[in-house]
């Protein structure tokens, strides 16, 4: 019998995985290139500061989208946002905030004559300098606003993430400071049920929502705020997170960029799986919205804990990993570094399976170990959660021991009441009392254990791995996006012409669209 | 030893009637003996008796939380408690595929959706895919049944017309997403649309979710209401029993 | 967003009033739909409004163990709480040692045990012996207490009797047990036994355990009542004060 | 880095310890031998099933209890019991069960005369054969009945241990059946609190007890009869325990042993440190309530648990280790097989100290792998237990997967209440419920997992070895009745002359003194 303190991975199986998936992510750039979306037109727009919203008829609808529809409506959205913007400033003559003001004023830019395209271009080029440009302070603003406080994330041990999901965002700013002070080290606002179904961002601060709040620029503000705030007083820097996945995924990953969040959910395989969200709208979305957050420092978090909850999660630990190896590629090709892709994953078996923890630590440990520079996102248990809030304790502490156990990145901490309400404040504090215990008292843990090579838990993993190499030969056989249509993810099948926002996307050619941020933000496609 | 009291059934923690109840909660205010006593007053407030504050402490900024053990004498009768049961023999899915061909003579047919805008799939596909549930075979796989699963997130209206285009005997609705008792007006809109359009008696009603009672279900106009632990043969055999019940009513 | 109302002061959900409880308890017959229903009414009965049975399961034999979550508008007036503070400087304990050499001129004399069957004695060395607790030390390193730690299991006229022979200032009493009330019974024998030998203002009287409040301790005729994360210093510094208050009655 | 299945503990240091507490056990002998206790007489008289008690002002005082009285009384004590129960049926002509009845007829048989001594002496040595055939006819008889059944000892997991402790035994019934029946496999019903200091042991069934129920005859009978009950409805042999440390140690192993109890905590120590009971009375009390143990099958639990609540469990490894070894060498001399050894330990460590789950899992493993065949007992963390009874939930959790990692024999589950009330029937239910999971999802584990060979865990378990070293040869230079006065034991002192029950003690000798039962149970002394 012998120990060692990795797992006996084959590394050719897993360059392997590495070469099919760099296959699939050219497929995916296919698509990138030759397609955009309303989406990524409404996230240049917010770049350039366009972030005013008109009411209309009680709800404020963002000019973004304002402009944007302009555009549809007058054909006019093959050559891009930029392009057009830039054609509106030569023609009245107005600099940007001046035609921001003409816009607010009602100006249609869908209608001015177009100018000569080479002057128009040379405009629209500076603009894209210049969103650029006000990203990067931004950017730098906020970077600057976190200086001498001491950053968790260099501990050794993962980072303990809690959601808020009070509907209202004020209540959100007490529940957030309150898990900060309890021992919490990122905080996401869960959004409200269904906004990613919206295909605009809403306005303002925002009181109502069902099962979360709106995610909207000026909730991302107050919320930063608060947790700066705290921040100051704890001389630790908390992250804050929201969720880019949906219709809005790019213009969210600009929003966030802007107001300082540190990661953002983002997988267009979610949006496809559990939104049903064409899948093509949402792919080449997802790559604009990874340059935005590649050039912020975003941290992208994948979604693949989800697609453990609609299946068997001891048998689907291959279609995870094979998604993982997937999104690593198309982040590489957003130019996301290593170190920002917050890969994810979960511990969703079924608690009464025997030798389940060691199922769970043999998935977690390998996960750790073909991805070792990704802060791996590792989500509770919660589909097996019931009412027994004290079981479901339980469950949350061999969550995160495991976490700690195997050195995840990020513990996306369980709730007792996961199977009641989204959580109550006595939750929350109860989660990070649970969790801070267990990370705290594993420390060092990771260079402790070593795990037998030819027992169970090796055993385990590498069939995991086995398998994985034959789906993603399968995924690459088939295609990509027929392999979605097959139902190889999450057991869902959703072909490639529906989900919600198909006509949002729009066909591209080189001569016509116009947006070097592309190509400035470092884009490999 | 007292024995049970069924006409005033109190909690039982270690001692036959002594009532016993544990409590938690948080209150807006920083822990401090005058939290402790003012915890102690509210559940003493609340009608408990031998109240215990077993815990106090700080949660976040300005809030207590509180574990409260306490006692009351204050029963329920149970011998009057009534609740409508979904009761019916237990039959296994061959024996209900033979008695829907035997006595209905064709597929029952059966259209799932979570309406509203909730998206938790799982408890709809558990009754109505293929795989089913915990062991038990889902409605799909019955010869007996012909099953349309719409899916997530489907809006009342398309899901009746696709109702009425599949010629279905019942509908199925799941409610997962309880938040603000969102549940309870999303199942209310179901209702109201058939009654809109005449069709309230034309479809078996089901519904099914984690926070559904039979109860509620029937209140709310369904036929059934399943909830957690729910098996698609429980589900069947009593669409089967309802069919079965409207044939004699229009024989 | 609504405010704290402090005259009406209800549990905090994740919506300011909204009064959030959590219970758990036990009642005495089997899981079902009705025994469901059962632990729902129970908990509307004591006044709880939109309640939850989030679960219900069996409990050995005959037993069933239920989860609920409801809300309360019957709040405390938490303006009107008025509870004993056992305040006074926070002091160290070389500052207490100096004051008490310099306005006592003596150490004080203190005596402790667990007094009846109880041998529960980690608080008490806690708060007596050298080694104190959680970082601060103990009575017993003090140069301003001379302190008698009996341990465990003491009768109460043994107790009296030595802290007699010890020309002891003060008695520490400590009480851990609390099944059927036990330690109130025994805190009353105490008070009794030294009223019964007319020693009731002899010895300042403290007491500790992890049920003890100031209040409960005054209202048994104690001086102090010292509970969970209790430290050798509070109790030193009541001590003191004490004993100078007394000595200013004397002068 | 290297890894192994086990720590690298040095066994030669292991087996010196082995050698100073053989040295140590020595002394223990001496006191047996120049020693018996009004407690061993009455134990010898339980098992001639001398059971009747006499009302005395409301309460039922033990026939055996009359008879030891009137011996003392006319300084009888020193030939033993038998002597004079054989020369009361020789002077009376009667047989054992007529004398029972004179007995409770009020015959007093400290003033009869004595009869020649051979012919006594003679007839004793019979009542001795008497009694242990007596004794292992009802053990055989208990053996029978659980025939058939599963015996979950076999299984490669943990065995789940737990108290219930109403005070009222019929409600006590109550709750071990539902223990049972919700996973649990042994029972220990808790003793009234002080039952320990009292000399003599209650009669009858009984409902009044303060944090515990009575031990008596009919209890245990009740108890015994109502888990074999369960048993035969679930095919499974769940275990029973009670409590002998005290002042009855020896009476209440008899009585246990004839009522089929299978494991009785059992441990001088914890009397001397805990309960204040003179060293000499308890420690030669504790040899023959062993013999008793060793002759039924019935496994011993040690109490080394409890120094680490009242000491910094983290610094008190080496005071348990060397208990350990003390009371695997007195049980030794007792007769008792390695497998009926269930040596105590506990997880008691602050759980706010950093790396406390290293700690604790060095501790458990080192002590997993120094007593390789003792079915350990592991007793959950309660110390540091608060009313916080979600938190103490985790902390179970964590003792659960300790336990189960290190492949402990026996776990004394916590309760989430533990800090508040002895258990209510849902704690027991969350608590069972949290093992099995953890239990039954761990499974395996013990095989699974290496320990770095140069690591933190290593280094503690090596440091506490070493400390055991030091301490045990000090015990033995010091003399072990003198280290116990120097508090080397859970920082508590105890004098050789001090505590309860010292009065019961009497010196006795070779030739006067009779009692065969030492030499036919297999004592080594
Ligand atoms: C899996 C899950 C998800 C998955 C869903 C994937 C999918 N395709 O279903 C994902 C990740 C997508 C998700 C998203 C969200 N979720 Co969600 N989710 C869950 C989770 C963990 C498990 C639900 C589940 O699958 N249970 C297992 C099934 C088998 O049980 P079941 O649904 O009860 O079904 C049984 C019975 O009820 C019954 N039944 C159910 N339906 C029907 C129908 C019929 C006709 C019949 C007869 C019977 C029947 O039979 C089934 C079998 O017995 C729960 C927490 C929990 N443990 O309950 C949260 C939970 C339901 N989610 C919640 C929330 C808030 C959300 C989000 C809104 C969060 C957000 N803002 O991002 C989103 C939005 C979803 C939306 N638009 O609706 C909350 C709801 C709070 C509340 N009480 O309202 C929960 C309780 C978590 C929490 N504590 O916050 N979720
Ligand atoms: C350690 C312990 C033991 C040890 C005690 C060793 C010893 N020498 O003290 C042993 C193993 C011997 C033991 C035995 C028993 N125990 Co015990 N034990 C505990 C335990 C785990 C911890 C208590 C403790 O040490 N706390 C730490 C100290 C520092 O806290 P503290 O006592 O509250 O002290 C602080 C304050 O209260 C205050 N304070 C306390 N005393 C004083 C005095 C003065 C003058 C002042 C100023 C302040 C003060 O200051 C201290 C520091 O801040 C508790 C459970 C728990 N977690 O609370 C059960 C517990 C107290 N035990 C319990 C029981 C039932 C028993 C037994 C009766 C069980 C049995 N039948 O065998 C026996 C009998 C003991 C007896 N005769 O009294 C129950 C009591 C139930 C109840 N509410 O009545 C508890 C709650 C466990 C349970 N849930 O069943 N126990
Ligand atoms: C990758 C990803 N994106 C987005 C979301 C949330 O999306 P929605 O707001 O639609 O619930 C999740 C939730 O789990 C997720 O995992
Ligand atoms: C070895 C041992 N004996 C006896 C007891 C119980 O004794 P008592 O009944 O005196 O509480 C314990 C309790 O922990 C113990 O560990």
């Amino acid at each position: 019998m012998s120990y060692a303190a990795k797992l006996p991975l084959s590394t050719a199986k897993i360059a392997r995985c590495r070469s099919i998936a760099k296959k699939i992510g050219d497929d995916v750039a296919d698509l990138v290139r030759s397609h955009s979306t309303v989406g990524i037109e409404r996230a240049v727009l917010r770049l350039l500061g366009i972030d005013s919203a008109a009411d209309r008829g009680g709800l404020l609808y963002p000019q973004a989208n304002l402009v944007v529809d302009q555009l549809a409506e007058h054909g006019r959205l093959q050559e891009g946002v930029l392009y057009w913007i830039a054609n509106a400033m030569l023609h009245t003559g107005n600099d940007l905030s001046a035609l921001k003001q003409s816009l607010d004023d009602g100006l249609d830019i869908g209608t001015l004559p177009e100018r000569k395209r080479t002057k128009t271009e040379k405009l629209a080029k500076q603009l894209a300098t210049r969103a650029q440009k006000n990203l990067l302070e931004r950017v730098a603003h906020h970077k600057k606003s976190r200086k001498g406080l001491h950053d968790p994330a260099g501990q050794a041990r993962p980072l303990l993430y809690q959601i808020v999901a009070t509907g209202n965002i004020y209540e959100d700013l007490i529940q957030a400071k309150s898990a900060v002070k309890d021992g919490v080290e990122i905080v996401a606002v869960i959004r409200s049920t269904a906004q990613s179904l919206l295909d605009y961002v809403p306005h303002g601060a925002t009181t109502e929502g069902f099962g979360g709040t709106y995610a909207t620029q000026e909730n991302f503000r107050l919320m930063r705020e608060a947790l700066n705030e705290v921040g100051q007083e704890e001389k630790k820097y908390f992250r804050l997170t929201n969720y880019s996945s949906g219709l809005c995924m790019a213009e969210i990953a600009a929003l966030g960029a802007l107001e300082g969040l540190d990661c953002l959910l983002n997988d267009a395989m979610y949006g496809i799986l559990f939104r049903d969200i064409n899948p093509i709208r949402t792919l080449v979305d997802q790559h604009f919205s990874r340059l935005i957050c590649a050039q912020s420092g975003i941290w992208i978090m994948t979604g693949e804990d989800n697609y453990m909850k609609t299946t068997d999660a001891v048998k689907s630990g291959d279609s995870v990993l094979a998604s993982q190896f997937i999104n690593e590629r198309t982040a590489i090709n957003a130019n996301v570094p290593l170190k920002q892709m917050a890969l994810g994953h979960a511990m969703e078996m079924n608690p009464e399976y025997d030798k389940v923890i060691l199922m769970e630590l043999a998935r977690a440990q390998m996960t750790r170990q073909i991805f070792p520079e990704s802060p791996l996102k590792y989500m509770c248990n919660t589909k097996y959660k019931t009412g027994d809030i004290f079981t479901s304790h339980t469950i949350d502490t061999v969550f995160n021991m495991i976490g700690a156990f195997t050195g995840q990145g990020t513990l996306l901490l369980g709730m007792p009441t996961e199977a009641v309400h989204t959580p109550w404040l006595q939750d929350r504090s109860l989660s990070a009392r649970n969790a801070t215990y267990i990370v705290r008292g594993a420390e060092g843990m990771v260079n402790e254990l070593g795990f037998r090579s030819d027992g169970f838990i090796s055993k385990f993993a590498q069939d995991v791995l086995d398998d994985a190499v034959k789906l993603l030969e399968k995924i690459h056989r088939i295609g990509f996006l027929k392999a979605i249509e097959k139902g190889v993810f999450a057991d869902v099948k959703r072909p490639r012409t529906g989900g919600k926002g198909a006509s949002g996307v729009f066909p591209i050619e080189p001569g016509r669209y116009v947006n070097p941020l592309y190509k400035m933000m470092g884009s490999r496609i | 030893m007292a024995s049970i009291v069924t006409s005033n059934l109190v909690p039982y923690g270690d001692t036959t009637g002594d009532g016993a109840v544990q409590m938690s909660f948080t209150l807006p205010i920083e822990p401090s003996p005058k939290a402790q006593e003012a915890a102690s007053l509210l559940v003493r407030g609340w009608g408990f008796s031998d109240v215990k504050v077993a815990h106090m402490s700080k949660v976040g900024i300005g809030y207590s939380f509180f574990v409260v053990f306490g006692r009351s004498e204050k029963g329920v009768n149970y011998d009057k408690v009534i609740v409508p049961e979904l009761t019916g023999t237990k039959l296994d899915y061959k024996q209900i595929d033979r008695e829907i061909l035997t006595k209905i003579g064709r597929p029952i047919r059966v259209i799932g959706a979570n309406t509203g805008f909730d998206a938790h799939t799982v408890g709809l596909d558990a009754i109505l895919n293929m795989k089913g549930f915990d062991g038990d075979v889902g409605l799909e796989r019955y010869k007996g049944f012909y099953t349309v699963n719409m899916g997530s997130q489907v809006q009342v209206n398309v899901l009746v017309e696709r109702a009425i285009k599949e010629k279905a005997d019942a509908i199925l609705v799941s409610k997962i997403v309880t938040q603000k008792d969102i549940h309870i007006a999303d199942m209310r809109d179901v209702v109201s649309y058939l009654k809109k359009k005449g069709l309230e008696d034309k479809f078996i009603l089901v519904v099914g979710g984690p926070r559904i009672t039979h109860k509620l279900a029937l209140e709310l106009g369904y036929d059934a209401g399943f909830t957690i632990g729910a098996r698609p043969s429980d589900v069947a055999a009593f669409i089967l029993k309802r069919m079965l019940e409207r044939k004699g009513k229009k024989d």
